[in-house]
């Protein structure tokens, strides 16, 4: 096995969590978008640290380290949503317009 | 031999792993009961895992499994039975004109990066299935508490805050 | 050691693992058959009953009578149920429970076992797919019952999933490793012997978690039927309803060999081979886990959380503390 | 002893600080006795630094490298010289009764602390201004005194007067200052040095000194017209031109502080402040650090005749001036105001002629007499709540310490023997006869006999006569009659410090060697001034003796009566060429910074916004919005770079 097609599975995926996160309308699929885009890089950091001339293991630590933000994010997302959607009765992002002038 | 890969147990893994992530992917952004898109999230999770674990970082590929499948997932399906409202499908979708011109976007990008990525040269790989001297549960220990001891601290610092913090946030005024 | 990742696909190869996997597959399923059997037996006896006697020599078919019946009912799906999760969801819950027992080491040579580096993690991991079966099955029925039963199975076993995780740690620390089979050959030369010796406390944490996570009683809250029917499993019926009791009696199965490999010195053991005192120890636990459940009653709902965030988790720290301190100073 | 002469000045910053720190919450009581110990205390050191330096000859100064610019040193530090060894006990002994006498003065008054601080902080500026040995240090300080004269005579700020009297005081000097910069910066690019030292001889003196301090003149001019900085001088000017250039900026400086003609105009006006603030600034503080610094830079003007030419006919003028306007005021402050204005020229006038020794002696009875008459004037309107000579009257009886004590001081004023005013006055009359300016002796003359009618017109207002007021006129308490006392022993005994037979004075200042001119006792002229003192008083008493006599001879003399009570127009007439055309041009200034800079701005200020009102339009605050065209921001970014060639 190569790079290569690990990049491209991250890139792939990449691109479909940038979809969803532009897409969707539903914050919690946004949110969830947003996750498999942090994924997506996860797979690449492993996959420098598996190829390349000296593999290293911070890689895998990095990924850690994204891993534990992501479930940060996701802990804190999901609180935000919640009073929003209490406060809005709605989990739609097209309701979450007030930061404009 | 595939697509001038030898048909090995890790190829032909990481063809089906793949073809997971990306098929579950597109459900996700395909499928209109929420439900169903929590199992594809599951999916491709679970994919992704697999991928770690393909590439020889299997503690990460727990982690994984344990963070993201297990409890992100989890948690995700619980907020959507939360804010669910009567129906249980998505909110409409946004215009169809913007989902092609995202949809356009989405695709250049990619392919610029598909391109990009085909035309580098990358520093050669070797070809060994395993490429530490240790299992990795001990180098990511060691890396954790010698050379990233401070980050290590860091994050979990930014764990009790986000874990404070969403409490604070999400609790009912009373 | 044989690498799948390096070897090239043969059907041979292939062949090899599927027939493994059948093995293992048949022998779990001989095994949940006669658990059944053994705790109807067990609760029988303490309930001064005389538990399955009819079907066969003592009762010894009664087992493979009942799963014979659940294959040939008729599979029912409700007409307002999620067709499609509602056919998953017992897969989604009962694949992981099958995939954990890869790492759990046997015997002394452990035959078809995955001598994982990661091992105790991969246990904890896998096991927690098996709530998201649990969750779909629960919303795919469209029953409030069952849904109720869902959320609270949820909310219970991520819940306990962490002080589970935790009472391991001490566990870890003293063994310096994540693979199962060096925990077992660590705890044949550490000077306190096994470790439920030293890690008592990581131990009775380790086993009110396990009984949380597998849903029995005193924590049998999703599935009370009193309160739910039958929880999430409400509207299902034979086959699919097999897959789910499957998968409650593998899991205690694993449960129970998870805690003899870690707590209790796996295989080791004098003059009987291996595999037999592994058996032994972990009926031990099985056997405990079914006299709890013939003599507690259900916990309340309202204490249910609070025990695990309140009680659990801190002694659990505290208990991984003691653990580092304990081996700071020897 | 000297080398704790810095101690003179930290005394009253400490003070000043404490007072800033925890003034508000101390009793009137407690604010004084810290102010007054800390300068009664620098008062005793500075007396054993002068009896040291009497002992034992000045002593080197003690420098710190500050500045480090390029090649060049500024350094900070202090030096005692017979000079500045009499100017801080001077200055100390004045202030630390001033202090003193203020605790009756201001009593009851809501900002009594913040009134103590400002006063220390007066008092360590001007110390610090004393006893330093650089001429940068010495700026600093210079500034220091000029804010705090600005804060003390602004110090009642909601009266309209007084916060225009310490506008007027701080811009008049800073004119002075500015003149003073430029030739210290003129001096910095001629010596490469700020120290005084250094300037005058060459190289830093060593101890002891072979000579005493301004002795040397003619070696500073060896030094400077001829010594390694003739290749340095600036602007390619020659030596002889740079040294009076410098001299004239120095003494322009000079003319700010010590309120010399043209620069003259605030002095009077600053009597809007509170009385002991008058009696500091003119007697020891402020307007002391001018001719100061005449007599610091003595050499430079040694060097230079033309520029001790102007500095002696400056100083002619000014006290013919401002003793003709003494004539008439009625505002009792002002009229010692004016007393001041026309003694410090009497001071420069020595000074010019040379009579360094003259000039120093005078500057120091000045500061005891006119700080007793400051503070017997601020006794008698603490007790007649006027400032006007012709509602007060009688108090001779009702107030006789302050009677006997303004008498003192008057006589010693109006040059009768043997008060100090006499013995110093004296010499400077004989010291311009004798250096062949009879003009200039004349001019002192006649402003010698206007002094001593002015001040005996204030006496025979103030104390003869009857009372003229409805109110109970009675002496201050200790606070302020001790002072009195004391100031007024100095007044009546300090001349015979100096005495043409015993000039102790002259031998500290010059004890190893001649300073400028030393004029040779003159019995005719002592007798001369003598009698002119006393006709003065003749008049005065033949003219206010008497009611309205004094307005008889007002309206004899018509004309030349309004130009002195309007004090020669000089407001008016600086109103009329400085103040107005300036106003006008900064008004035209105004108007284009208005209308066409800032129009200039606001144009650019309005395109921005209104671009911005448009833009904001694009800001939906739909975040996918913006994460669509971050997207393909990012597939352009990579499609360049692609295109470049791999930057990735």
């Amino acid at each position: 096995m190569a790079l290569q097609p690990f990049l491209a599975l991250g890139a792939i995926l990449f691109a479909i969590g940038a979809y969803g996160a532009l897409t969707k309308r539903n914050l919690i699929i946004v949110l969830i978008s947003l996750e498999m885009m942090l994924n997506a890089a996860n797979i690449n950091l492993v996959a420098f640290s598996h190829f390349g001339k000296t593999p290293h293991v911070a890689g895998q630590v990095f990924a850690l380290f994204i891993i534990a933000l992501g479930a940060a994010e996701v802990a804190v997302g999901l609180g935000i949503l919640l009073a929003f959607f209490r406060m809005r009765n709605s989990a739609d992002v097209k309701d979450a317009s007030a930061m404009k002038w | 031999m595939f697509f001038g890969m030898p048909l090995t147990g890790q190829t032909v893994s990481f063809f089906l792993l793949a073809l997971l992530i990306i098929a579950s992917g597109v459900m996700l952004m395909t499928l209109t009961k929420v439900m169903h898109m929590a199992v594809a999230l599951a999916g491709v999770f679970l994919g992704v895992a697999g991928i770690f674990i393909l590439l020889g970082a299997d503690f990460v590929g727990m982690a994984q499994i344990l963070v993201y499948a297990g409890a992100i997932t989890i948690l995700m399906v619980f907020a959507l039975m939360l804010t669910q409202k009567g129906d249980d499908t998505e909110s409409p979708e946004a215009s169809t004109g913007r989902s092609l011109l995202t949809l356009l976007g989405v695709v250049v990008f990619t392919g610029i990066m598909l391109l990009v990525l085909r035309g580098t040269t990358w520093p050669y790989s070797q070809s060994a299935v395993d490429p530490y001297t240790q299992p990795t549960v001990v180098l990511i220990a060691q890396s954790l508490y010698h050379t990233y001891t401070i980050p290590f601290e860091l994050l979990s610092l930014i764990l009790t805050a986000a874990l404070v913090g969403s409490v604070v946030i999400a609790r009912k005024e009373d | 050691m044989f690498s799948w990742q390096a070897t090239p696909l043969r059907p041979l190869t292939l062949l090899g693992m599927l027939i493994g996997v059948v093995v293992v597959l048949a022998l779990v399923l001989g095994i949940v058959t006669y658990l059944i059997y053994f705790e109807r037996k067990v609760i029988g006896w303490m309930q001064g009953r005389i538990g399955p006697n009819r079907v066969g020599p003592l009762g010894l078919l009664q087992s493979v009578a009942d799963v014979l019946k659940l294959l040939i009912k008729e599979d029912i799906i409700p007409a307002n149920a999620d067709r499609a999760l509602f056919l998953l969801a017992p897969v989604i819950a009962f694949v992981p429970s099958f995939m954990v027992l890869a790492v759990i080491p046997y015997t002394a040579s452990h035959i078809f076992t995955a001598n994982l580096n990661v091992g105790l993690l991969y246990y904890i991991a896998l096991s927690s797919l098996t709530i998201l079966g649990i969750v779909m099955a629960g919303w795919a029925s469209n029953n409030k019952y069952s849904l109720l039963g869902g959320m609270r199975s949820a909310a219970q076993m991520i819940s306990y999933e962490i002080p589970l995780g935790l009472s391991v740690l001490g566990v870890v620390m003293l063994a310096g490793s994540l693979n199962l089979v060096t925990i077992v050959q660590h705890q044949a030369t550490d000077r306190f012997g096994w470790y439920i010796i030293p890690q008592i406390i990581g131990f009775v944490v380790f086993m009110i978690a396990a009984l949380a996570e597998l849903n029995r009683t005193p924590f049998d809250l999703p599935e009370a039927e009193s309160e739910l029917v039958a929880g999430y499993f409400t509207e299902y019926s034979g086959f699919r309803f097999a897959f789910f009791m499957l998968s409650e009696y593998v899991y205690v199965f694993a449960i129970s060999a998870l805690a003899t490999t870690l707590f209790l010195g796996g295989w080791a053991g004098p003059f009987l081979p291996s595999w037999l005192w592994f058996a032994i120890k972990t009926s031990a636990i099985i056997f405990f886990l079914f006299w709890v459940r013939a003599t507690m009653p259900r916990m309340r709902g309202d204490q249910l959380m609070s025990f695990a965030w309140k009680v659990l988790i801190p002694v659990a720290l505290f208990n991984v503390v003691l653990t580092g301190a304990l081996s700071l100073i020897g | 002893m000297t080398g704790l002469a810095w101690l003179v000045p930290v005394l009253p910053l400490a003070a000043y600080v404490l007072l800033l720190i925890g003034g508000r919450r101390l009793a009137e009581g407690a604010v004084t006795s810290i102010a007054v110990l800390a300068v009664a205390a620098s008062f005793v050191i500075s007396l054993a630094i002068m009896i040291q330096v009497a002992l034992h000859g000045p002593q080197p100064a003690v420098t710190f490298p500050w500045l480090v610019l390029g090649s060049a040193t500024i350094s900070f530090g202090f030096e005692v010289t017979s000079l500045n060894a009499m100017m801080l006990v001077m200055v100390s002994f004045v202030s630390a009764l001033v202090l003193l006498f203020s605790r009756g003065y201001m009593r009851g008054d809501a900002r009594f602390a913040r009134f103590y601080q400002y006063l220390s902080l007066f008092v360590f500026a001007m110390l610090g201004l004393v006893i330093t040995s650089n001429l940068l240090e010495f700026y600093i300080f210079w500034e220091l005194v000029g804010v705090c004269s600005y804060l003390l005579v602004g110090f009642w700020y909601f009266k309209p007067e007084a916060a225009a009297a310490a506008k007027k005081a701080f811009i008049v000097t800073r004119i002075g200052d500015v003149g003073l910069f430029v030739g210290m910066i003129l001096l910095y690019l001629g010596f490469h040095t700020m120290n005084f030292d250094t300037i005058f001889y060459g190289q830093a003196v060593s101890s002891p000194y072979t000579m005493a301090h301004g002795a040397p003149a003619l070696l500073f001019a060896a030094h400077a017209l001829t010594g390694p900085g003739i290749h340095a001088l600036p602007y390619g000017l020659a030596p002889a031109a740079f040294v009076t250039l410098t001299a004239l900026l120095v003494f322009v400086g000079a003319v700010g502080k010590s309120a010399q003609f043209p620069l003259h105009v605030w002095l009077p006006d600053a009597m809007e402040g509170p009385t002991p603030v008058s009696a500091l600034i003119h007697a020891a503080t402020m307007v002391a650090a001018g001719v100061y610094l005449v007599a610091r830079m003595f050499p430079l003007f040694q060097a230079s005749p033309a520029a001790s030419d102007v500095v002696a006919i400056v100083g002619g003028f000014t006290a013919i001036l401002a003793a003709l306007i003494g004539l008439t005021q009625h505002d009792i402050k002002r009229v010692i105001a004016y007393s001041t204005v026309s003694q410090l020229g009497y001071m420069m006038l020595a000074l010019g002629v040379g009579a360094y020794v003259s000039g120093i002696f005078h500057l120091m009875t000045h500061a005891f007499f006119k700080a007793l008459l400051f503070l017997t004037a601020g006794s008698v309107i603490h007790a007649v709540e006027t400032q006007d000579l012709f509602e007060m009257g009688g108090l001779r009886k009702l107030m006789p310490l302050t009677n006997a004590a303004f008498l003192a001081g008057a006589l010693a004023l109006s040059g009768i023997p043997p008060f100090a005013g006499f013995w110093s006055k004296d010499e400077i009359l004989s010291a311009a006869f004798s250096s062949g300016n009879y003009v200039l002796y004349a001019v002192g003359l006649i402003a010698a006999f206007c002094t001593a009618f002015y001040i005996f017109r204030v006496y025979f207002l103030t104390f003869g006569g009857e009372y003229k007021g409805d109110r109970h006129p009675h002496e201050g308490g200790l606070a302020m009659t001790i002072p009195l006392t004391a100031l007024a022993v100095m007044a009546t005994v300090a001349g015979f410090f100096n005495t043409p037979w015993a000039p102790w004075i002259a031998n500290f200042l010059q004890d190893r060697g001649a300073v400028g001119y030393d004029p040779a006792v003159n019995w005719g002229l002592m007798v001369v001034s003598a009698v002119v003192g006393l006709a003065g008083i003749g008049l005065a008493y033949y003219a206010y003796g008497a009611p309205g006599r004094a307005q008889r001879m007002a309206q004899k003399s018509g004309f030349l009566y309004t130009l002195s009570f309007n004090k020669f127009y000089f407001d008016e007439l600086y109103d009329r060429i400085v103040t107005r055309p300036i106003r006008a041009i900064a008004e035209a200034l105004g108007f284009v910074d208005r209308w066409i800079i800032d129009g200039l701005v606001r144009l650019v200020s309005g395109g921005v916004y209104t671009g911005g009102a448009g833009l904001r339009y694009g800001n939906t605050g739909q975040i996918q919005t913006y994460g669509l065209v971050t997207l393909f921001g990012v597939a352009v970014l990579l499609i360049i770079a692609a295109g470049i060639g791999g930057v990735l």
